[in-house]
C-alpha cells in the first residue's frame, strides 16, 4: 500500500562532488513493504521550480534499522536541495512507487545486473533480493572514471562485480557491453539500469544473445502513481505509464529500435 | 461546522472540493492515500468517443510554479470506460463527473449520450478547452458560435448536469461563458490550462513533444482568479473554479470572486492528499471566521 | 566573443537586451547600480498626450512567481516629457525608446508625432496592450481592426522605427501580429502582461484598487515563449521577445523562439542588475556554444 | 550612492517570538553613508512567494563594527525565511534608500519619536543621528504588552523613554497618544512610525496641537528605486513614490483625512 511519509534524515554522506547517499527513517512505524526497482517521490521544498517531486529509485531498505537509502546524483536544483539536507531534517516522502524488477524466476538462475551512473542506484537492493532468495546476481557497473563508481563494497556483498570505466582507471576501459564478462559467463537473463543509450547497448547484446532483458525507465513523472498520464513509454500494448506499469519493463515490450 | 454542502444545477456535493480532470486518474489511484469520501466529487479524465493514444512523450515539463503538459487526452474511448471503467468507479463513496472530449460535434453529442446512460454519473464536464489536441478541443472553446454549436448538441442527448468547462485563451471569456449557458450548459467551470510552451536550450527543441501545451499551477491562479471573477458577474449559472490551487486560502479566494465549488489539480501531484486538506481547510476557515455556510462568501467581493 | 549587434529594422542596437517599460523608470533611476552603456537600450515608461495620475494605491500584489500591477500608466504627459525628461536622458550611453499609450486613435498619432520630433529617441513602442486603463489601452491591441487603426494612424506620423507591443489576452496573437505588420508597424514586442486578479480574503476585497491587474514575472514565461513562437512563425517583420525574463537562459529560450531581441522587465525588480548580467549571460552562452552571432539560434527550433 | 551588497550574517537574535534583530556586516568595504529614516531592500530567497525584495528599515549603523542592524518582525513567508539566517549566511541587499527624517532644523530642538510595534526600527537610528547632533530626543513607544518592547536600553542611551502597552503590563496603559507625557512636555516637532492607525491618531493630534510632523510609510512596494510605481501616496502634489520620496512625508503634504 502506498504512504505519503514524514521521514527523517539519519545522515546525508557526501560520497563524491556529484553524489549524495541519503539514509531516512520513519520514527513511527516500520516503512512499508517495498519491492527491488520500486521507487520514491520525494518532496523538495524551497524553490519556485522544483515544486513537482522527484522520483528517485530504492537504492536499499535496512530492514533493521528501519532505514531507507536513496542514492542521488546532483543535476538540478532539486537534487542540490536534497543535498543540502541535514541530519534530523524531515522529508516528504510518497512510496513504494511502480513494479518493480522481476521476482526469482528458478533457483539458481544466473542474473546479471548491469547499472550505469546513478542507475546503479536499484540494483543493490535487487541484487540483496535475489541472493536472498536464491538466485545468483552478478554486477557490471560502469562509470566514466574510477572515482564515480559508488558503494562497490555493499555491492561485493551480493554477488561478484565487474567494472568499466570509460578512462580505464579502474576495471576494463570501455563500456560495459565491452565487458569480458559477457563473452565468459553464461547468464539466464539480463536487468539493467542506466543512461538510456546504455541501456539500448545492452538491450541489443541482449536480443542477439537471447536472453530475456529488463530495463528500468527514467521517464520524467508528475504524479508518479497513474493518474496524470505524463510519463508514458511506448509499448506494443500502446503507451503505457512508467510510473506504474515500469519503471521495470522487459526490453519486448518495449518499441525501441535496437 | 459550517455548512459545506453545495447543490450545482442539481448535481448534490457534500462539499465543494472535486479534483480535476486529468490529475486525478479514476480516483482509484489515490485510493491509498485519502479516503475518496472526504471529497465532494471526482472528475475523472477526458474522456472521447474513440480510442486516443494521445500525444508523444514527453508530455511535461516543470516552470516557475506550474507544469505544462501535452498528454492529448489519451484515453481508451467510451465504450471501454463504459464497459470496464463504470463497473470499477460506479460505487466510489463520492460523486463522479467524466470530463468529455472530442473532435466534431457528432463525437462530443456520442459520447455524452453514452454516459448519459450511466445511473451512477450525475454530471458531466464537457472539455471544450483542451489545448493539447491538434483539432477540436480548444477550437471549440474559443468562439462563441463553437462552444454554443457543442453545448446545444450536448444537451439534446444528455439529461443530467451539464458543466461546461472554458478555456482561458480567449480575448473574452464571459463572452464564451454567456454563450454557453445560452446553449444550455447547467454550470461552467474555468480555467483550462493557458497555452505554453518551453525550450530545451541544450538540444534547440521544444520541451513537448507537441512544441506547446497547457500551463498549469500556481503560476496561473491569478488568472483564473480573474475569469471567475469575470465570468460570475456575467451569467446566472453556478460556476466552479480552478487553476492553481493548492490550499484552503487559494479555494477561499475562488468562492470570493464568485465559484459556488472548486476543482484541485496539479495540487494533487505535489500533495496527493491536497484535495482532502483542502476541504478540511475550508470549514475550518469558515468556522474560524463565524461563517455557517459558504453562501455567506461566494461572490462576496463583486 | 559573439557578435551582439542587432538590428531591429533600422535601430541598432549593441546587444539584445533592452529593459522593458514600466520596469526601468526612465533609465537614471539604476545608473548607481549599472553601467547603462552595457545595455541594448531602454524602454521608459509608457507616455500619453495628457498626464495621468495612474490608478489609486494599491497597485501592486505578489503572486507566486509573479506579481500582479496596476499602476495604470501614471505619467506627466508627453510635452512634461519632452521638456524636461527628454533633456535629462537623450545623452545615456545607450538607445532610449519611449513607450507611447494613448486612450483614442488621435491621442496616440499626436503623443507619436511630438516625440518624432525628439533627436535622440531612433523608436517608440506602441503600446495597444496596457491591462490597466479603462478606456483605450487594451482595447485596441485585442481586435485586429483596432490594432490596425492605431497603428495605421501613428505610421502616418511616425517616422522612424515603429515597435508595436502585443497583449497575450487574445485568443490568437498572431492574427494581431499580422494585422499590425500589414498595417505597417517595423517590429512587433511581446507579451504584455496578462490579466489577474488576486483576493485579500481576510479584508474579503481584491489586493489591487482596480480590482484586476497585469500578471508579470517568471510565472508568465511559458505564455511568452509560445506567443512569441507562434508571432515569429507569422510576421515577417523582427520580433522583440518579453515575459518573465530572469537569466541568460530564459531569455536563449525566446532567441530559439524566434525573438531577435528580448526585454528584462520584473526581473530588474529582483536584481537591479538583471539586465546587465542577463546581457553578459547571453554573450557567454553563445561562446561556450561555438556560435558566432545571435543568428545561429534566433528561431533555431521553428 | 545606492549599492547592492552581498552582507554576512553576523548575529541573528530572536528578541521574542515575533521579532528578530539581524546584524550583518560587509566584509570588503565599509557600509555606505545612510540618513536615519532610510531603508533597504533585502532578497529573500528560496520561496515563490517571496520572490520580490522586501523593504526593512535601517533600525542601526554601528559605524565602528561596520554593523547594519534590522529590526524584523515575522509576519509572512518572507520575514520567516529571516528570522532562520545563520550567522556567515550572505543576505542580499540594496541600500540605501528613500529620503530619511528630517535633519536638525535648530541647536537643541525638542523632537518626540513615537514608535508602535516594529514601527520603532528607524528610530534608533534617528535618535541616535539627532544626540549627536545637538538636538534633544524624546522616545514614546507603544506595544500591546511589556514583553513586545525592543530594545529600550538601547534607546535609553539616546533620550528618555516613556512606554505605553495596551494591556498595562508597562509604562501607561492605553494608546501611544494617550501617554501624559504629550499633555506635560512641549516639542517642537514629532516624527512617527507605526501601524496607520496610530499614525493618523498622532498626526490628529499634531495638527490640534500646531505641532510639525512627519510620518514613516510603508506602502508595499516591488523596486525600491523609483521604477515601477507601484508604492504612490496621495499627495497634495499628486500620487508620489514613497519609496523615493518617502517613506518619510511630513503630513501636511498627505491627503489623509485627519
Ligand atoms: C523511476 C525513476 C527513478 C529514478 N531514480 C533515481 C535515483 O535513484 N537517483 C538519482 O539520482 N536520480 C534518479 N532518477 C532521476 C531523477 O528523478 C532526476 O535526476 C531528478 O528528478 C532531477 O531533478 P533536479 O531538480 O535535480 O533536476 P532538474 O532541474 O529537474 O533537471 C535537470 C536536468 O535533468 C533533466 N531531467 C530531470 N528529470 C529527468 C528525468 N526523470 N528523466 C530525464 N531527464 C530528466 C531535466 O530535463 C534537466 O535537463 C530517477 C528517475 C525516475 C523516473
Ligand atoms: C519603507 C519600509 C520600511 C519597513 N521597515 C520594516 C522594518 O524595519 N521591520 C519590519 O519588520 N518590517 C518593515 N517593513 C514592513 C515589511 O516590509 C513587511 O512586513 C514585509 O515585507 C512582509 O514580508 P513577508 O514576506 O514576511 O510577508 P508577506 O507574506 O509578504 O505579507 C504578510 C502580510 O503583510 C502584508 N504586507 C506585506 N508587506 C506590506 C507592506 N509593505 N505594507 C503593508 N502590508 C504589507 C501582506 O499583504 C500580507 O497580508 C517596512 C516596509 C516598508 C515599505
Ligand atoms: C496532466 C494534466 C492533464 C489534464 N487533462 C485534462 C483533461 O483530460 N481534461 C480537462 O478538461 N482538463 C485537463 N487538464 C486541466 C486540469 O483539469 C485543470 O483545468 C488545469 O490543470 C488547471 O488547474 P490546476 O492549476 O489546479 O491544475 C489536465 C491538466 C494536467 C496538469
Ligand atoms: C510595474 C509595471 C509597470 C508596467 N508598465 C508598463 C507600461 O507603462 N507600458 C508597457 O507597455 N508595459 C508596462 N509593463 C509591462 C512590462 O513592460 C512587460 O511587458 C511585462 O511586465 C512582462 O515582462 P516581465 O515578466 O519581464 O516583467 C509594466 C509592468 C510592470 C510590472
Ligand atoms: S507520472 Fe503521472 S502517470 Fe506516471
Ligand atoms: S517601489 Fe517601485 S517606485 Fe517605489
Amino acid at each position: 500500500m502506498k504512504q505519503l511519509l514524514d521521514l527523517c534524515v539519519v545522515a546525508c554522506d557526501h560520497l563524491n562532488e556529484r553524489n549524495v547517499l541519503l539514509r531516512l527513517t520513519s520514527t513511527c512505524a516500520p516503512l512499508p513493504h517495498c519491492r527491488p526497482g520500486q521507487f520514491v517521490q520525494v518532496k523538495v521544498d524551497g524553490s519556485a521550480t522544483t515544486f513537482l517531486r522527484r522520483p528517485i529509485s530504492i537504492h536499499f531498505i535496512d530492514t533493521e534499522k528501519n532505514e531507507l537509502w536513496l542514492l542521488v546524483q546532483l543535476v538540478g536544483e532539486g537534487t542540490h536541495a536534497l543535498a543540502r539536507l541535514q541530519p534530523g531534517d524531515s522529508l516528504n516522502v510518497l512510496m513504494p512507487l511502480g513494479n518493480g524488477f522481476s521476482p526469482v524466476q528458478k533457483p539458481g538462475e544466473q542474473v546479471l545486473l548491469i547499472g550505469g551512473g546513478v542507475g546503479i542506484a536499484p540494483l543493490l537492493e535487487y541484487g540483496k533480493y535475489l541472493k536472498n532468495n536464491g538466485a545468483v546476481p552478478t554486477f557490471l557497473l560502469g562509470a566514466r572514471s574510477g572515482c564515480d563508481l559508488l558503494q562497490l563494497p555493499l555491492f561485493e556483498k551480493y554477488g561478484p562485480v565487474y567494472v568499466t570505466t570509460e578512462d580505464g582507471s579502474q576495471g576494463e576501459k570501455g563500456f560495459v557491453t565491452q565487458h569480458s564478462i559477457l563473452q565468459r559467463n553464461s547468464f539466464d537473463r539480463i536487468s539493467v539500469c542506466g543512461p538510456k543509450p546504455m541501456m539500448m547497448a545492452v538491450a541489443r547484446y541482449a536480443r542477439q544473445s537471447n536472453l530475456p532483458c529488463e530495463v528500468s525507465l527514467e521517464n520524467m513523472m508528475a504524479c508518479g502513481l497513474g493518474a496524470c498520464l505524463c510519463c508514458v513509454e511506448k509499448t506494443v500494448r500502446g503507451n503505457v505509464c512508467v510510473c506504474t506499469e515500469g519503471p521495470v519493463f522487459n526490453i519486448e515490450e518495449l518499441t525501441w529500435q535496437i | 461546522m459550517a455548512n459545506l454542502n453545495v447543490n450545482i444545477a442539481g448535481l448534490q456535493l457534500r462539499n465543494p472540493v472535486l479534483t480535476a480532470s486529468g490529475t486525478f486518474g479514476y480516483g482509484v489511484e489515490y485510493a491509498d492515500l485519502i479516503n475518496l469520501a472526504d471529497l465532494g466529487g471526482i472528475i475523472v479524465k477526458g474522456t472521447t468517443l474513440h480510442p486516443r493514444e494521445g500525444n508523444d512523450y514527453p508530455r511535461m515539463a516543470e516552470t516557475p510554479s506550474g507544469m505544462l503538459n501535452c498528454v492529448g487526452l489519451q484515453n481508451k474511448g467510451v465504450e471501454y470506460f463504459c464497459q470496464h471503467i463504470y463497473p470499477e468507479i460506479k460505487d466510489l463513496p463520492t460523486q463522479v463527473i467524466v470530463n468529455v472530449s472530442g473532435s466534431s460535434i457528432e463525437d462530443y453529442a456520442e459520447c455524452a449520450a453514452h454516459i448519459d446512460a450511466l445511473d451512477n454519473i450525475p454530471a458531466i464536464e464537457l472539455n471544450i478547452s483542451c489545448p493539447n489536441v491538434r483539432q477540436g478541443g480548444m477550437a471549440f472553446g474559443v468562439t462563441t458560435e463553437g462552444a454554443s454549436a457543442v453545448v446545444k448538441a450536448v444537451r439534446e442527448v444528455y439529461h443530467k448536469t451539464l458543466i461546461v468547462k472554458l478555456s482561458p485563451n480567449v480575448t473574452s471569456i464571459s463572452d464564451i461563458a454567456l454563450a454557453v449557458e445560452d446553449a444550455g450548459a447547467d454550470a461552467v467551470s474555468l480555467i483550462n490550462t493557458l497555452m505554453g510552451m518551453a525550450i530545451d536550450i541544450e538540444h534547440r527543441r521544444p520541451k513537448l513533444s507537441i512544441q506547446t501545451g497547457g500551463l498549469s499551477g500556481p503560476a496561473v491562479r491569478p488568472v483564473a482568479v480573474r475569469c471567475v471573477w469575470q465570468v460570475a458577474r456575467a451569467v446566472h449559472i453556478p460556476v466552479i473554479g480552478l487553476g492553481g490551487i493548492m490550499t484552503a486560502e487559494d479555494a477561499i479566494e475562488f468562492f470570493m470572486a464568485g465559484a459556488s465549488a472548486i476543482e484541485v489539480g496539479t495540487a494533487n501531484f505535489i500533495d496527493p492528499t491536497a484535495s482532502v486538506r483542502i476541504a478540511q481547510g475550508i470549514n475550518q476557515w469558515l468556522d474560524r471566521h463565524g461563517c455557517r455556510s459558504l453562501d455567506e462568501i461566494i461572490g462576496c467581493i463583486a
